[in-house]
């Protein structure tokens, strides 16, 4: 990642797209969507992460697999952390 | 410490630098290795010191040697201490630190400062845990399970839980510099596939350690906050979940399990090789192996909350998933012992422990497979069945490996060979002492004897008594090495750079090794294990 | 036929016999597999011992018996599993017919509350024979529920409730110990349980001096602590009404269906404005604070028992938001 | 065994001597480089496990408790919860650019736009710490004293429910506060270093991992604001 140069263009037009996306969110939840709302906050402020992972972290340009390997590990042992212990929760009325 | 060097006539990391300074300030893993073996060496008597308090008192099953309220605090303090301060980090942080560089051929792991830093936050956190001791300890059991800890309990619960805090970070950093030491540091030639199992392991371990001390990080921060503050996470009355806090808890601390017990399999890989003279049976199956333990062993926390007020059906999932993670358990154990298989086995004290060890973590892992059994878990599930399980797995298989390691690794940490005749006989009384100590209480445990105990009835008294009498044998097991392994410092006989004849590039060097390890980078040609290429050992090295 | 070995507790109760065959099964395939684990290094040790002359012979392994010693282990915990997750399913699942006994632990002992009314503190006395289901819950810390005999344990939680429940097999006298952790005096938070044949049970049922049964000591608080000004046993309540509710599923006013077992009760008594019926308002107060666990035990069995056919005033469960509802300002 | 062993090319040696910001066990920048950013990466994963540990907690009591969580929502300022996220966002774009400006190496531009960063950071903190202060003044602090009231100043019937609420509004920012303050901290001590002169193209591994450590706090917020601040515009009770 150390490489790669990105433009300021770039970084500018990325924190556009994240002003347009923070207006987006903060105005979705003013509509009442019942339980779609927070879907979509969500989905909007996965979005958002990704532009920040992507280009200010530089994630789109590293040089070596092993940065998006430890990455991903992390994701989904928070996947793993987050579900498991869900899943207790959801089936305790199953009887 | 500056005696620590005997006079060897080539410089070496002991006698290149001398002066208290040139320790605590030092960024060579090798010198931080002996802090650390130092420190954890303290806290494992310390930790000791407690469980033979502890076994004393079950002698009768009256509670008449210490106070109800006092032996509370010495079954916490005991399990604190030895899992923060002795388990986590006795063979990554010492023989891992030792070794790691070495093995792949590097200079030092890739962040010096750091791994002094996670000594000094150990020792931190360390201190916090005297202090703790000192001022009367904690008593809710080394589980912190609220709402005991976060509002009943009156004792040092902040002091201790901050302890812990400071030391996960230091379990966290070592983690973090074998990581990227393993993908980073490796010597020309060392590919992945040429990693000695000992250096897989512990890259294993990083990863858990990486992953999962965080979670119980912010789990006792948590505890700590409600404490001080009076939030309510976990507070039943305010609409809490206690049993949130044990999911938290036990994320990080089931895998804590493989923390303490893969790095030992990885000692006991290389033991057990060099003893037979033959490559590992499987290696690609002991490499698989270890990574699928460490993240299988995620999977599995709540199979110690089957009675706890889980769902039935979470209760299913947990169960089916452990059973998962003891299938690569056994791969291993299947592994060493083919390894033997046509080879040419001598016994000495390493080879002792490793013996040890697969034999005490077969029954442990074996009794696992009982405790993961839902129906059965139920009934003995917090009682010394499970006492026994966990000891069988950490002191049976872990320190068997650590001690096992210690003694192969002796010569190359200080250049001196240890007592044959001494290191056999103190392998022995340990393997003894420690069936004694531990097995009764499989039974016990099954009888119905809850864990945590100051007074049991009088049923129990038979297999309590034997326990006790095996833990004053062990005792005596565990203080003979430290003796003989000092003694050795100075009138050890003087180990060449490979007394063992063994593989791995951490015989390549001297005894013990130069500051930066290697005079030349090493370029690896072989992968681990190349017995063939090697000689059998002139003479079996036989001390008197 | 191993009854005189002290290797395991008396064998008291249905689950006991399934556990322990499971144990011995466990034993056996354990000690197999340790035997042929031990004996294999002990020849391997003694036959391959190093001799002048002999070299090691490299075997870089064999997939073979990778794949063998994978899936046979694998195959053989899959069976424990399946046969463990059995006995575990029938552990957790009480039968419909069961006497019910209120329990509530503290540091360090064990309340009981019969639905007879007798109460009794670390010492339970059930008769032999019957299904008897135990409604549990703590007033500080956990504590759990352990009787060695009956091969049962069940963690017992501040704030909820948690179900145990076993059939007695054998009259005797039995160990009742706390097996989680929770505080100073854990060691002396034991009891006994005291299995009796019925026909002495119903003589000891007679002889304490209950004040009426459970449900009644609840009717009672059901209308002192004002409970019945808003529900009604008709459709005029401004809270739902009770009558057949219980087990029955319930649908909220968010949209969720839940159902309607000890712990909504609970619940819906010291926190009402977590499940709020659908058409009502979250009008109620808490009750948190204000009533104790036994008292708790005791508006639980009494909406409990709204649901046998003598004890409704109105006759069919009416769960449906009344059509006609005043309305009532969140205020 | 002297297979094992030969020398190293001259040329690895010879860059050790060049570069003065090599360290003695690395042998060459590039591998220094990989294993720094690399480490920070591996660091940023036990970040998002530690906040990983809250959020896993707020799932399961947004699950158990949604009415009292919408009801806490509501107390929240929906106007500095989003002024807020702007100006992070606006310090990460400042960042990004700091970055870019040591690889290219103008020093000016590096100080200048850490500078506008921690600014940023602390106008960020100052109205975190305005918002703690009205939450505080109002008793919606969980224990003892914790109150919640609704429109109509009275108690909310969703009052413990809420209180959970609060324990994670509090938990969860504070740590997040938090780290802003260490991150400010690392900002301003790369920044003077950067003052001095001592990144450029040839050297800037500590800028850019300050620059990753500041992007994942703001990550954080990305996700804690729609989930503290946004979870519902209106009462559940209607």
């Amino acid at each position: 990642m150390s490489g790669h140069i990105a433009t300021k263009k770039l970084y500018v037009g990325v924190w556009i797209a994240l002003m347009c996306l923070t207006v987006a969110t903060a105005a979705a939840s003013r509509i009442e969507l019942g339980r779609f709302n927070v879907v979509l906050a969500l989905l909007i402020a996965t979005c958002k992460a990704s532009l920040v992972a992507l280009f200010f972290m530089g994630v789109k340009y590293v040089s070596d697999k092993m940065t998006i390997v430890v990455i991903v590990a992390g994701l989904f042992w928070l996947f793993i952390l987050l579900s498991l212990s869900m899943t207790d929760y959801i089936s305790r009325h199953w009887m | 410490m500056a005696s620590f060097g005997v006079p060897i006539e080539r410089e070496n990391y002991l006698n290149k630098e001398y002066g208290i300074s040139s320790w605590l300030l030092t960024t060579d893993h090798k010198r931080i290795a002996l802090l650390y073996l130092l420190s954890i060496t303290f806290f494992f008597f310390i930790g000791g010191f407690f469980a033979l308090l502890i076994r004393l008192e079950l002698l009768t099953p009256a509670g008449d040697l210490v106070q109800a309220d006092t032996y509370n605090k010495l079954f916490t303090m005991h399990g604190q201490v030895m899992v923060f301060f002795f388990l986590i980090p006795a063979v990554p942080a010492v023989l891992g630190n030792f070794l790691i560089p070495i093995m792949i051929g590097a200079k030092d792991l890739a962040f010096p400062r750091i791994n002094l830093l996670s000594w000094y936050l150990y020792a931190i956190g360390g201190l916090f845990m005297l202090y703790t001791i000192l001022n009367g300890g904690a008593d809710t059991g080394w589980t912190f399970y609220t709402p005991l800890s976060s509002q009943f309990s009156d004792s040092h619960v902040i002091a201790a839980a901050l302890a812990i805090f400071i030391a996960g970070f230091s379990s966290i950093l070592t983690g973090l510099n074998f990581i990227v030491t393993v993908h980073r540091m490796r010597a020309p030639g060392m590919t992945w596939s040429r990693l000695p199992l000992f250096v897989w392991a512990n890259y294993a371990t990083a990863i858990i350690q990486v992953l999962g001390t965080p979670v119980l990080a912010i789990t006792l921060m948590l505890v700590a906050l409600e404490r001080i503050f009076g939030l309510g996470i976990f507070d039943p009355q305010r609409g809490g979940d206690p049993l949130l806090f044990q999911h938290l808890f036990w994320f990080y601390s089931h895998p804590a399990v493989y923390i303490m017990i893969l790095p030992g399999m990885g000692a006991v890989s290389e033991i057990v090789t060099c003893f037979s003279r033959k490559r590992i049976f499987g290696y690609k199956f002991m490499a698989l192996a270890v990574i699928a333990i460490a993240v299988l062993g995620f999977l599995v926390w709540a199979h110690h909350m089957f009675v706890a007020g889980i769902s039935l059906y979470a209760a299913m999932v947990f169960s089916l998933l452990s059973y998962f993670v003891a299938v690569p358990s056994a791969i291993k154990v299947f592994n060493w012992t083919a390894t033997m298989y046509k080879g040419s086995v001598s016994f000495e004290t390493p080879m002792l422990y490793a013996f040890g060890f697969i034999g005490l973590f077969t029954m442990g892992g074996l009794t696992g497979l009982f405790l993961a059994a839902l129906g059965l878990n139920v009934h003995v599930t917090d009682t010394y069945f499970v006492i026994a399980h966990f000891h069988y797995i950490m002191v049976g298989g872990m320190v068997m490996a650590y001690l096992g390691g210690m003694h192969f690794w002796w010569p190359k940490i200080s250049g001196r060979m240890y007592p044959e005749f001494w290191g056999k006989l103190a392998a022995m009384i340990i393997f003894i002492g420690f069936n004694l100590t531990f097995f009764p209480q499989f039974v016990l445990g099954y009888m119905g004897m809850p864990r945590r105990y100051w007074q049991y009835s009088p049923e129990f008294q038979v297999l309590n008594v034997l326990s006790t009498a095996g833990a004053t044998i062990l005792a005596v097991g565990y203080v003979l090495p430290m003796v003989y392994f000092l003694w050795s410092m100075r009138y050890g006989k003087i180990a060449d750079s490979n007394p063992w004849n063994a593989a791995g590039l951490e015989w390549t060097t001297s005894s013990p090794p130069t500051t930066f390890n290697f005079d030349e980078t090493p370029l690896v040609t072989h992968e681990a294990y190349n017995y063939d290429e090697l000689d059998e050992p002139k003479e079996v090295p036989v001390e008197r | 036929m191993f009854e005189n070995l002290p290797l395991w507790p008396a064998r008291a109760s249905t689950t006991a016999g399934s556990v322990d065959a499971l144990y011995v099964f466990l034993v056996t395939i354990s000690s197999i597999m340790c035997l042929a684990i031990f004996t294999m290094i002990v020849v391997f040790a003694l036959r391959f011992r190093r001799r002048a002359g002999h070299r090691a012979e490299q075997i870089e392994g064999s997939n073979a018996l990778e794949l063998t010693w994978t899936f046979i282990p694998f195959g053989i915990f899959l069976f424990i599993f399946v046969w463990a997750a059995y006995i575990y399913f029938q552990e957790r699942t009480p039968p419909k017919d069961s006497t019910e006994v209120y329990t509530v632990a503290k540091q360090w002992m064990w309340k009981f509350q019969h639905i007879e009314g007798h109460r009794e503190i670390n010492e339970l006395h059930v008769p032999v024979g019957r299904n008897v289901r135990m409604i549990m819950t703590s007033q500080d810390v956990i504590h759990s529920f352990y009787v060695p005999a009956f091969r049962i344990k069940q963690d017992v939680l501040p704030g909820k409730y948690t179900i145990a429940w076993f059939h007695a097999t054998k009259p005797g006298t039995y160990h009742l110990f706390c097996a989680e952790y929770c505080g100073t005096m854990h060691s002396g938070m034991i009891g006994e349980v005291v299995v009796m044949e019925p026909a002495q049970y119903q003589q000891w049922l007679s002889g304490g001096a209950a004040t009426g049964s459970l449900a009644n000591t609840g009717q009672g608080l059901f209308a002192s602590l004002g409970c019945s000004t808003c529900h009604r046993f008709d459709t005029q309540g401004r809270g739902p009404n009770l009558t057949g509710l219980f087990s029955k599923q319930v649908l909220l006013e968010d949209g969720r269906t839940v159902s309607a077992d000890e712990n909504y009760i609970r619940e819906s008594i010291l926190s009402p404005a977590a499940k709020v019926v659908s058409g009502f308002k979250p009008i109620m107060p808490t009750f948190q604070g204000i009533i104790s666990e036994e008292q708790l035990n005791a508006l639980v069995a009494y909406v409990k028992s709204l649901n046998a056919p003598a004890a409704g005033a109105a006759g069919t469960p009416n769960l449906k938001p009344p059509t006609s509802q005043t309305p009532v300002t969140n205020q | 065994m002297s297979l094992r062993r030969s020398l190293l090319s001259d040329s690895t040696t010879a860059v050790a001597t060049h570069n003065p910001d090599l360290q003695h066990h690395f042998a060459s920048m590039e591998q220094q480089q990989d294993a720094s950013v690399m480490g920070m990466w591996v660091f940023l994963i036990t970040e998002i496990m530690f906040f990983g540990g809250m959020f896993a907690g707020y799932m399961i009591y947004r699950y158990l408790y949604y009415p009292g969580f919408v009801e806490g929502s509501l107390h929240m300022d929906f106007w500095w919860g989003t002024i807020n996220t702007v100006v992070l966002l606006c310090s990460s774009l400042t960042m990004a650019m700091a970055v870019r400006s040591a690889q290219t190496g103008q020093r000016k531009a590096i100080v200048g736009f850490l500078v506008v960063t921690i600014f940023f950071g602390l106008a960020f903190l100052g109205i975190k710490a305005v918002e703690y202060d009205g939450h505080w003044s109002e008793h919606q602090f969980p224990g003892h004293g914790f109150q919640l009231l609704d429109e109509y100043h009275q108690p909310s019937p969703y009052t413990s429910q809420a209180e959970v609420f609060f324990s994670f509004y509090w938990a969860m920012t504070g740590f997040h506060a938090l780290h802003m303050v260490i991150g400010v901290g690392l900002v301003s001590w790369i920044a003077f270093h950067a003052w001095r002169g001592r990144y450029g193209p040839h050297y800037f591994t500590p800028v850019e991992n300050v620059g990753l450590y500041w992007h994942f706090v703001d990550l954080v917020w990305i996700y804690l604001y729609p989930l503290l601040y946004l979870i519902s515009n209106k009462h559940v009770s209607g």
